[in-house]
């Protein structure tokens, strides 16, 4: 559960980025944030993760209410939130199944439960194949896929991706939504905030658009734009 | 049990691996925040050896501190003893002791041992005879030996107290410029590795964004980073200390020999403590660098939120590339 | 004009990013590239203002064989090509204005022509009303337009853009490729890659598809795929 | 023309602008190299005008070679006439000068000009009767001693040739010790301005990355980087001169009241070249640093096509982060 209580952020240099925003994310929902450049979408997720907190309002995640957490206990926050990005941030020297492993070195996992975990995450994004390939032997679909198994290593309850199409093809965009529904209907909550039309009109999911920092839509089955 | 033991000990070879790691792919700035720490080190630990030599030495001094009256030369024995009296009824005296010009020669043979032998060297005895005198309180000589000099018989009153003013004023211009230089090469040094960690962390800022994003804590983020400053303090500790060592082994033994009488610290009596001092230090400027890196990094300071002109600006990125995650 | 006569890209990795590539891209044409990522499309580009030298094969700017180029010649190839990125990169501490007039100054252009000529590209892009906002003060498009402003500084025959509009929602995707088309229509030779298959099919100008490298079409007013 | 020159006087004012900023922008690490090079000058230069008065010395008494033969106590005119012919006899001998032991006491209190009046110290006179010889060739003056050594009436014979040889192995022995510590600390303030100016560059990576794009020449882009590094070899140079000339003028005025005879060099005979030593070795310094620091960053090590396990990898992002664009 994901709930915003009317969160303002005003970054430092005086731009509001959000402004009174409430919103309420159920468990094992799939939500596409739209909405023009600048109005607010990242700054959104980064709240969530508490890579940012808000100047006003609050968000939980769970019953834990994240803008009181102390620092000491983010990453344990992190753990449970999965955050795939546009740039896959994938590292070079690693290979796909080193990329997902490091995942759970630095999170201290125990040494003996690592190849099962990481060899199930690569299963559910069917890249087990491939696990010893290096990033530039993979399509750039193969390595948001990659990214995507890194995110679920510690099965999070909930799964954040902000622009994961961006600088996909059509084609590919399309195979990694398809994904992440699949991820979505095993239970996990998904948030993705994406530019991409062709997708959000086709999968007709819940759609919340802000622009300026408000939300100004917020629709079951929505398509990418207001309908008529 | 067994397990957890077994998975911390993985967790800090790795801690381990990757701080050696950082310090080779910084290279030749890595040989310079040793080198110079070598030479901090180096200026702190000759200067300790030389000022606890020096404090030994003017203990020792301090301990003897007595007047000596030189007599006029050919004084019979019945002068000899009225004259004690006299000297033994001044006040503040405590004991009064004469010495003889037979044995102030036999005192001064024995301080050469047997490398020089006095009387092939001399043909008469050069040295007076002598009273040597003690105080209750260090304090009172000056007031003693005006009454001693005025004593018939004595010709000259000389006491310590000079010497040891000197040897404290010498210790303290000792420690004063050696404070200086010490400053001055591990403020350099600190600088140095404060630089050459950042250069890790920024050459490893990729995988430090994404540790933080997948959930590792701060702590398991910095500690290769605090083994890297350490592992340079140690290597500029540990040169430094085997060639001091060295180096006061090898001098005691020679001066020993050269001047005899010269009171000097046996090397295991100061050896380990100014080893301890300098892997101290070697190990506060590698962790302090680090920790200064560290904190510029993870804290680094809100930008003006406007330019120079005046005028609103965003938010910059870092100029050494400060993480967005937090 | 811009001619690649069987070029072959080799990366020192081994990557084959181009195959015997044969192009003719006459001076005034709009030309899209597109294809699935790791195509070569950006391999390509980077070819015409010597970012990269081909393996095999000759690139011609003008009449000039530009993998012969000594490098000291490399700047002034690249004040006759302008470059636009997909993530802008403008300084932030420059205001639109500055942003523009650091490409005539870093170039050794005479003081006093400065302001004219950054006053035409601004007037170009329809920027002149914001030319004292720095980039955070301006929408995504905004800051776009500057930075093609900024290619355009130096009136160069050519324009380049790698995928401009990734990170632009498609409103302002749409702004932005038609002010290419706008400057385009003036006589510079354009050449843009993109996934937005929606501009694509919209512009019908011509479409050179690349796949593993290969030239597998070559189109005058195509599609983002092809036809049928 | 005029354009012209005020054009590349405003170009060459922006590239002073750069580095100045750039000193700042690394504030402490500035500090750090400007601080060690200091040191490396600061030796140089001591080194430099000890060598030079060395040499001088070495230089006034060979020239000024020539053997003494000390006569027995009492020979008289007509012994001494035939002495002197036998020795002028001897190969190789040049001249022949007789110095009573009048002129030789004469000669010493000259030295000493006022300050001492030997003849208020002395009640006789402790001086010998001389001979000064001097030889055709210095070559050949181990022969012509062994030869006087024979002449009887002869007490002692001294020459020069050993004082000069001490002399030039002193010499040697600073040139080596000071080259060493030169080399040491030039190396690590060299080390240290390297990674200053390579601070700066990635300081200003988006910057270069956009120059390069729009055209820049590359040593339009470098230029802001040699100045820094030059400036920081200045910065350096600048203290050590005036604290050595400062030190040497005083040092020469004060062992001029103390040792009269020492033959020194004048600070204006030997001031001006060292200082010029300093400012290109200096200068030297930091633009070798901003030439390596400039030639890694826009020529980086093609990294191995393979990774430790021998699997092929990406061309990877330089760890200092290469620009991409060439
Ligand atoms: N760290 C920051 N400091 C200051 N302002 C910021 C910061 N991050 C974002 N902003 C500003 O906040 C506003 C919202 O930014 P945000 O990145 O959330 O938008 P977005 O909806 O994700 O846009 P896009 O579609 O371009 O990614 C923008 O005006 C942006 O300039
Ligand atoms: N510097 C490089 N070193 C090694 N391989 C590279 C380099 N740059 C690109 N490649 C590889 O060359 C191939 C073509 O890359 P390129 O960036 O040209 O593709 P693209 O068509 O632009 O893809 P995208 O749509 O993802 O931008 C890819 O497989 C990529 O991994
Ligand atoms: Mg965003
Ligand atoms: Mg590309």
């Amino acid at each position: 559960m994901i709930v915003f209580q009317g969160v303002s952020k005003i970054y430092p240099n005086g731009v509001k980025a959000l402004q009174g925003v409430n919103l309420h994310i159920s468990p094992g929902e799939f939500v596409f944030i739209v909405g023009p450049t600048g109005a607010g979408k990242s700054t959104l997720l980064r709240m969530i993760y508490r890579d940012e907190v808000p100047t006003r309002g609050k968000v939980f995640v769970g019953s834990q209410d994240v803008t009181r957490l102390p620092s000491r206990q983010i990453p344990y926050l992190r753990r449970r939130i999965g955050v795939v990005f546009q740039d896959f941030k994938l590292l070079p020297h690693k290979t796909a199944w080193e990329n997902v492993a490091f995942a759970l070195h630095v999170t201290g996992a125990p040494e003996e439960e690592i190849p099962r975990r990481v060899g199930r995450a690569l299963a559910v994004v069917g890249l087990l194949d491939k696990a010893l390939s290096f990033p530039h032997q993979l399509s750039g679909g193969e390595q948001q896929r990659v990214s995507i198994a890194r995110a679920l290593v510690h099965e999070p309850p909930i799964l954040l991706a902000d622009e994961p199409t961006g600088n996909l093809d059509p084609a590919t965009s399309w195979e990694i939504i398809q994904l992440l529904a699949a991820i979505n209907r095993r239970g996990t909550t998904v948030v993705v905030t994406t530019h991409n039309k062709i997708i959000v009109d086709m999968l007709r999911k819940r759609v919340v658009e802000l622009s300026e920092g408000m939300v100004v839509r917020d629709q079951q089955h929505g398509l990418y734009a207001q309908e008529g | 049990m067994r397990k957890k033991a077994r998975h911390l000990w993985r967790t800090f070879w790795y801690f381990c691996q990757e701080a050696w790691l950082g310090l080779l792919r910084n290279g030749m700035m890595s040989v310079a925040a040793v080198l110079t720490g070598m030479v901090a080190l180096l200026i702190l630990g000759s200067s300790l050896l030389l000022q606890a030599n020096l404090a030994y030495l003017a203990d020792i001094v301090e301990s003897q501190v007595e007047i000596v009256a030189y007599l006029r030369d050919g004084t019979d024995a019945r002068e000899r003893t009225s004259l004690l009296r006299r000297v033994e009824r001044i006040p503040h005296v405590r004991e009064v002791r004469f010495v003889s010009k037979e044995v102030a020669l036999a005192r001064l043979q024995e301080s050469f041992k047997n490398r020089v032998v006095l009387r092939d060297l001399l043909d008469t005895n050069p040295l007076p005879d002598s009273l040597e005198i003690t105080v209750h309180d260090p304090a009172r000589i000056p007031e003693v030996v005006q009454e001693v000099r005025r004593v018939p018989g004595v010709e000259e009153v000389t006491y310590g107290r000079q010497v040891i003013d000197r040897l404290l004023a010498l210790t303290r211009t000792v420690r004063f410029t050696s404070a200086l230089g010490v400053a001055l090469f591990a403020g350099v040094a600190m600088v140095i590795i404060v630089n050459t960690i950042h250069l890790t962390i920024l050459a490893r800022r990729q995988e430090i964004e994404i540790m933080k994003l997948v959930g590792a804590t701060n702590w398991f983020i910095r500690w290769p980073f605090l083994l890297e400053g350490l592992l340079e303090g140690f290597l500029a500790a540990i040169p430094v200390i085997a060639f001091l060592s060295l180096a006061y082994i090898v001098g005691v033994y020679r001066l020993a020999t050269v001047i005899p009488f010269l009171p000097l610290l046996e090397p295991p009596a100061i050896l380990p403590r100014v080893a301890l001092v300098l892997v101290t230090t070697g190990a506060g400027m590698g962790i302090g660098g680090s920790l200064i890196s560290l904190h510029r990094f993870f804290h680094p300071k809100e930008p003006r939120a406007r330019d120079p002109l005046g005028r609103p600006r965003r938010k910059p990125i870092h100029p050494l590339g400060r993480l967005r995650v937090r």
